[in-house]
């Protein structure tokens, strides 16, 4: 048992530090003192900052290096998170492109494709967003409905609505999950496009949360034109493109930072009939314990990542535990301070609106439970009811049964 | 045994059905939350429907009606989210009419607007009279009272009194010098009285902050039970709010889970779902038997007050709790967004169980009762 | 809201408790000072006592007046059981023959059967048992693999075993449901019948629990031959006669006492210590709170009979929260009391080693939630993989797929 | 970082699982309950693997290793619910190993069997050092100690002491008058020393509660800062004992979930079961990490050893709690039947979380260690 990195990484290490420290003083102040405040300017020295880190080999660092990255492997990519987190800096502007939709151009785009997309989106001149979730999918992530129809002249034509995506706001382009075939299995007929998200029809609508503030976006599509050069891998192949996206996306999740037990048990400590209170006492205890677990949980996907397994499913349930847990930090604390804390500027009435959402985010809780039970534990799955059906036919089965 | 409405109690709760229903209280309770003048004041409601009589006496002019009635209509309140002004003057009713308050007869006809100052009865671990804090977990004694004759003179801070803020007449509950709690009736808007309203997260409650410095009020004559079954009715009020809101979650919880599907099946078909549905039910049920019991105590048991109406709370809290998270958990992301109506459940859940005593509390009340051998005799009939 | 009785019902009320009064003397002694001990001697002693009462018209009360009932409604049964209570005298001996197994024959039997076994099991002098689950069916009553086969001279010889029953150790008679045809949808080929306990084959064995007790008994049937008059409805009808039992077994459950929460906080109020935990108190609370609902939940199932309702399914949530509840109060005063809570003679640790079988008896927890959610709530069901495929079929494939 | 075990830590694993599988100690732990020659003495298995001196040096005939190598060893027994002898000698000798005990070679060597007698750190709410009660929820203070040069008189009780029915030499901490802990090698056959064995509910844990009147030893040359490290390790190990016994709880309701069916589908493909087996193993990959962070702590972060150690303790608990209920769930009625083998996990579940403080009292601690700003310094590495 060793947390300690081997010689190269503490050389990578070291080589990471001394640059931050270097260039830190680029780095936009986003929090405390000086911070910038207006939103465009935020965006633009975020723009630039991810341009600096990925001259620098900070950023896509695990790409290819004949697309500008370093060839490195996801031990490394920790590292430079750590180091950036310790340096204080801002970490990079375009999380999913850089580590979900680059890749899936590497792994799928036509070297046109690559040539034209990965460098501005590299360096943060482009920024990129994930057009796959629809709200009558749900859980079910190839229930898409959006269409595309090709015309005679090989363009597509676009129409539906996207959901539960980030960045549209200020993204130049999204890679985009369309039906083009409806009387296929649903899993057959998709294609992925690359959509310019200026282009005429397409329609970015701020999806309020129950804190008020709008955390996702709804994207409309209402006769939207692109061109035939736009689909990336084969048409009607789009699944098995979209898994690669999945698949880079459960690279990046399970590592960061979340909820820390230290923050609630300050708020406790301070109140002295809470800090001697038995029942309080105990159940910041169980949920600090389990906060903790994660934690470590955390270090043990680095450990596998380093001997070069990729940390498996069962490293999800992290994020159960870690949404639970909060819930119940909120909770506690909320329940200690009384209305005041539930305050709209109250330390903790963010954190409260938001974990319900949270709950959600990413595939519910119920979802990512059938996931492991299958894959970690090998439990038969359920049985499934769309199996081979058209996807056309399904929907109507649906319609009917809904109405019934 | 026969645990049925009556035909008066079937007509009362619908008669606040459709005078709610007429309503925009759901739209009111989103609304509200940005723009303060589009909540709605509910009190015109409650006179025209009579709320504000209905624990006092008829020959006072009221409806002479129990404890379970007014905890119907708190239920019908609940489940459109409405803020009808119920926790403030219904206990507030039921110590100025027993305590031979002389403007009893507006009080019942709406003409003054009462509310109560909430005063939690003493417990082996906490002895004293206390209020609800501004904020934190130690509880401040209820406001320190000096009799003289028939006025009391008040010194104290009541934190987040329901409906205090928009009242004419405040009763206020002290604390005397030998420990003892008196109840006293003043003026709003008398010397020393200072009213800071408010509200949190949940823009249907309003909530009032109330400082009483040498602030004097008319003593109203009633014993420390009476009080103490003030406290329980509010419990109460809110464990019947809390069902109405939890039943409501719960009915557009299962009509989602029948219309989505997800994998070619309607959601509700996979146990996940709906067995949580059925966790909903099985506090929801478990809640409405405890009203119940909360209601019988009021009318035939008295003694078994402090704990019926606590269990109710304790209960009822943790059904709305539990209905409110899965109802956003049912629906999916959507669930969490502003337009659902889902976060209002949720925002209504999460104030509740922090007022008067707050939820926690009033499970410890349970215990405490029980464990100073003050449960139910017991088996009934 | 009455939580008195009618004028009628108080009449009837009267009537009982003065016949009590006047003879509760003869009810056998089974606790406390003047315990009978000897098992064979209470038995008999509870034989006669059931006869007594079934004379007096208090058991089987419910049943038609021309079987030896008294033709009364539920309501009435419930002020029995009251009164019974109240005057601290044993029940009847055979609540399954009475309560489930006798209306199932009234309603599905022969006039031959009917003047045979009804009178001695309404008197006690024939006890029943009930022979439906099987180790292997599960939750799947309908599952029945104990075989009978019909031989030419018309008589039918049983084969298999049934399990989790009670009774069987000094029963007469029981009620038994075999498959008598596998090549049909497992609900169509079962047979009702009854079997004679000392009938040659049938071996009874004591199912031990947790605790060390056999609560149950497994009983083995080994070319147990029965007569042609022994089939109870149609051949090949028995899943209707089962369904029969199963609806008046739901009306005899969710009535009953169950764990009492003073009995609780009496052991924890003798601790000081734990009467003055935060932690401890709130517990007690929480869990006491829950079981005073169901103690109300079931007036509002006396209140339902008395208006003409069946209890709906919702009832049954009643025993889910007991059981949990007792788990939780268990764990609690064991952790208060420490390791000699679960001493042999402790005062809890038959309730601790009991609750987890208890958990399953009378159909899991899941089972029940499924039930109510599609009856009352109105989910739509999972889909089931084995309607309309033949018993033998089915059983091939799971043997199959437990292999796989 | 590297989380992987060494190759020595891999060879000493499988060592004591291919020591264990010789036994048959579920058999033991079933034939037990009713009979106690049945039950396994794993003292012989122990010498023999060297499980006396594994965390004694080396330059005293120890193995030297660390704590996170032994709770390795307590993970396999727990796994078979072996009655393996740690919880007594592991925490004893590393005290008498740090103390400068004469005979620790002959306690290396498995000859002489020492056993420690656990007294609890003083905490905010629970301000001296304690020891396990015989019954009820007041804990007593440790033994009182007088200190006459290296001889330590102790007086006083400490019930349920793992092993210490069996030990030749049992490690005593005694409280002096200024309230400080001393810890002393008490011969266990000597004057004043009296043994009561005893078990309770799981025939595989050899209890005895101790008493000493007047009992003398030989002082130990430890801090406050050894012995309660004694009892964290002794908290570590119960937490790693406890992973075992629910990994082996998880694997063999998975099996049994693929293999049983209901209407037609193997129970593992319902949800209800499913997220109940995927729960289990939540808890459990909680545990196991928490396992880790324990090693660590006790090798290279010593000021986080009260947090680690009882956070693993505390998790772990909760895991085989829910695994050993789960377990007999998932098993529907024959789960509950003397001769399945998970009535078995949960008498081990029952009777773990009550011993040595208890799962509760460590899961406080976690807390008490968070409240007084003693929680992990910050991001490792």
């Amino acid at each position: 048992m060793d947390l300690n990195d081997t010689p190269e990484q503490a050389q990578y290490r070291a080589q990471i530090r001394s640059w931050l420290e270097e260039h830190k003083s680029e780095a936009p102040v986003l929090g405390g003192e000086g911070a910038l405040t207006d939103p465009d300017e935020i965006l633009a020295a975020r723009r630039a900052w991810q341009g600096r880190l990925a001259e620098a080999g900070l950023a896509g660092a695990t790409w290819p290096k004949e697309f500008g990255g370093q060839g490195v492997g996801p031990i490394e990519n920790v590292i430079i998170s750590q180091e950036m987190r310790r340096a204080g800096v801002p970490g990079i502007l375009d999380v999913i492109g850089i580590g979900m939709l680059g890749p899936t151009i590497i792994a799928h785009g036509t070297d046109a494709q690559k040539t034209r997309y990965l460098g501005p989106m590299l360096h943060g001149d482009e920024v990129w967003c994930q057009l796959f979730s629809e709200p009558a999918a749900g859980s079910d992530l190839a229930a898409v409905q959006t269409r595309a129809r090709r015309g005679d002249d090989g363009t597509w034509t676009l129409n539906g609505q996207k959901v539960w995506t980030t960045n549209e706001q200020f993204a130049s382009f999204g890679l985009l999950l369309a039906r083009t075939n409806p009387d296929v299995p649903k899993h057959k007929g998709m294609t992925m496009f690359i959509v310019t998200m200026d282009a005429p029809g397409v329609t970015v609508r701020g999806l309020r949360q129950i804190s008020g503030e709008a955390e996702f976006n709804e994207v409309f599509f209402d006769d939207v034109t692109v061109d035939a050069d736009a689909v990336v891998g084969p048409v009607d192949g789009g699944w098995g493109v979209g898994l690669t996206t999945l698949m880079f996306e459960r690279l990046t999740i399970g590592l960061g930072g979340g909820y820390r037990a230290a923050r609630f048990a300050q708020t406790i400590a301070a109140d002295d009939a809470a800090r001697r209170d038995a029942g309080v006492r105990h159940e910041l205890g169980e949920l600090s314990a389990e906060l903790e677990a994660i934690r470590w949980t955390g270090y043990r996907s680095i450990s596998a990542l380093q001997s070069g397994q990729i940390p498996g499913p069962e490293f999800g349930l992290a994020k159960v535990t870690m949404v639970n847990c909060a819930i119940r930090a909120g909770d506690l604390v909320a329940d200690i301070i009384g209305p005041d804390a539930l305050a709209a500027d109250g330390n903790f009435s963010y954190m409260i609106s938001f974990l319900p959402g949270l709950k959600s985010a990413g595939g519910t809780e119920e979802i990512l439970r059938n996931t492991i039970g299958e894959r970690v534990l090998g439990l038969p799955p359920e049985p499934r009811l769309d199996k081979g059906v058209p996807f056309s036919e399904l929907r109507a089965k649906e319609k009917e049964g809904a109405a019934a | 045994m026969n645990l049925e409405l009556s035909d008066e109690q079937e007509f009362l709760r619908e008669a606040a059905r459709g005078a709610l229903s007429r309503l925009k209280t759901i739209e009111a309770a989103r609304e509200g939350l940005e723009d303060e003048s589009a909540r709605l004041d509910l009190w015109p409601t409650a006179i025209e429907a009579g709320w504000p009589g209905l624990l006092i006496a008829e020959e006072r002019g009221g409806a002479g009606l129990g404890a379970y009635d007014a905890l119907l209509v708190a239920q019908e309140a609940g489940r459109v989210l409405a803020g009808a002004p119920l926790l403030g003057p219904l206990p507030a009713s039921l110590l100025l009419d027993r305590g031979g308050y002389e403007r009893i007869g507006e009080v019942a006809a709406g003409e003054l607007k009462a509310a109560w100052l909430p005063a939690r009865p003493p417990s082996e671990l906490e002895e004293a009279w206390t209020a609800d804090p501004i904020a934190g977990m130690a509880r401040p004694p209820a406001p320190a009272a000096t009799v003289d004759g028939d006025t009391v003179t008040l010194n104290g801070t009541v934190a987040w009194a329901p409906d205090a803020g928009e009242a004419d007449v405040l009763v206020a509950i002290g604390r005397t010098a030998g420990g003892e709690p008196v109840a006293a009736a003043v003026d709003a808007g008398s010397a020393g009285v200072s009213l800071e309203p408010g509200w949190r997260y949940d823009a249907t409650r309003r909530l009032a902050t109330v400082t009483l410095a040498d602030a004097r009020g008319t003593r109203l004559d009633v014993s420390a039970q009476d009080i103490a079954q003030a406290w329980y009715l509010t419990q109460a009020l809110i464990a019947a709010e809390s069902v109405g809101a939890a039943e409501t979650a719960l009915e557009v919880s299962v009509q989602y889970a029948k219309e989505r599907y997800t994998f070619g099946r309607a959601i509700g078909s996979y146990q996940a779902i709906k067995h949580s549905l059925v966790e909903m039910l099985r506090r929801l049920e478990n809640a409405k038997s405890l009203l119940i019991y909360a209601g019988f105590a009021f009318s035939d048991h008295p003694d078994e007050i402090a704990y019926a109406a606590s269990a109710a709370r304790s209960v009822a809290g943790g059904a709305l709790d539990y209905a409110a998270r899965q109802q956003i958990a049912v629906h999916g992301g959507i669930g969490a967004t502003w337009e659902h109506d889902a976060p209002l459940t949720f925002r209504r859940a999460q104030l509740s169980r922090r007022l008067v005593g707050g939820t926690h509390d009033a499970t410890d009340r349970v215990g405490e009762e029980l464990l100073a051998g003050r449960g139910p005799a017991a088996e009934a009939a």
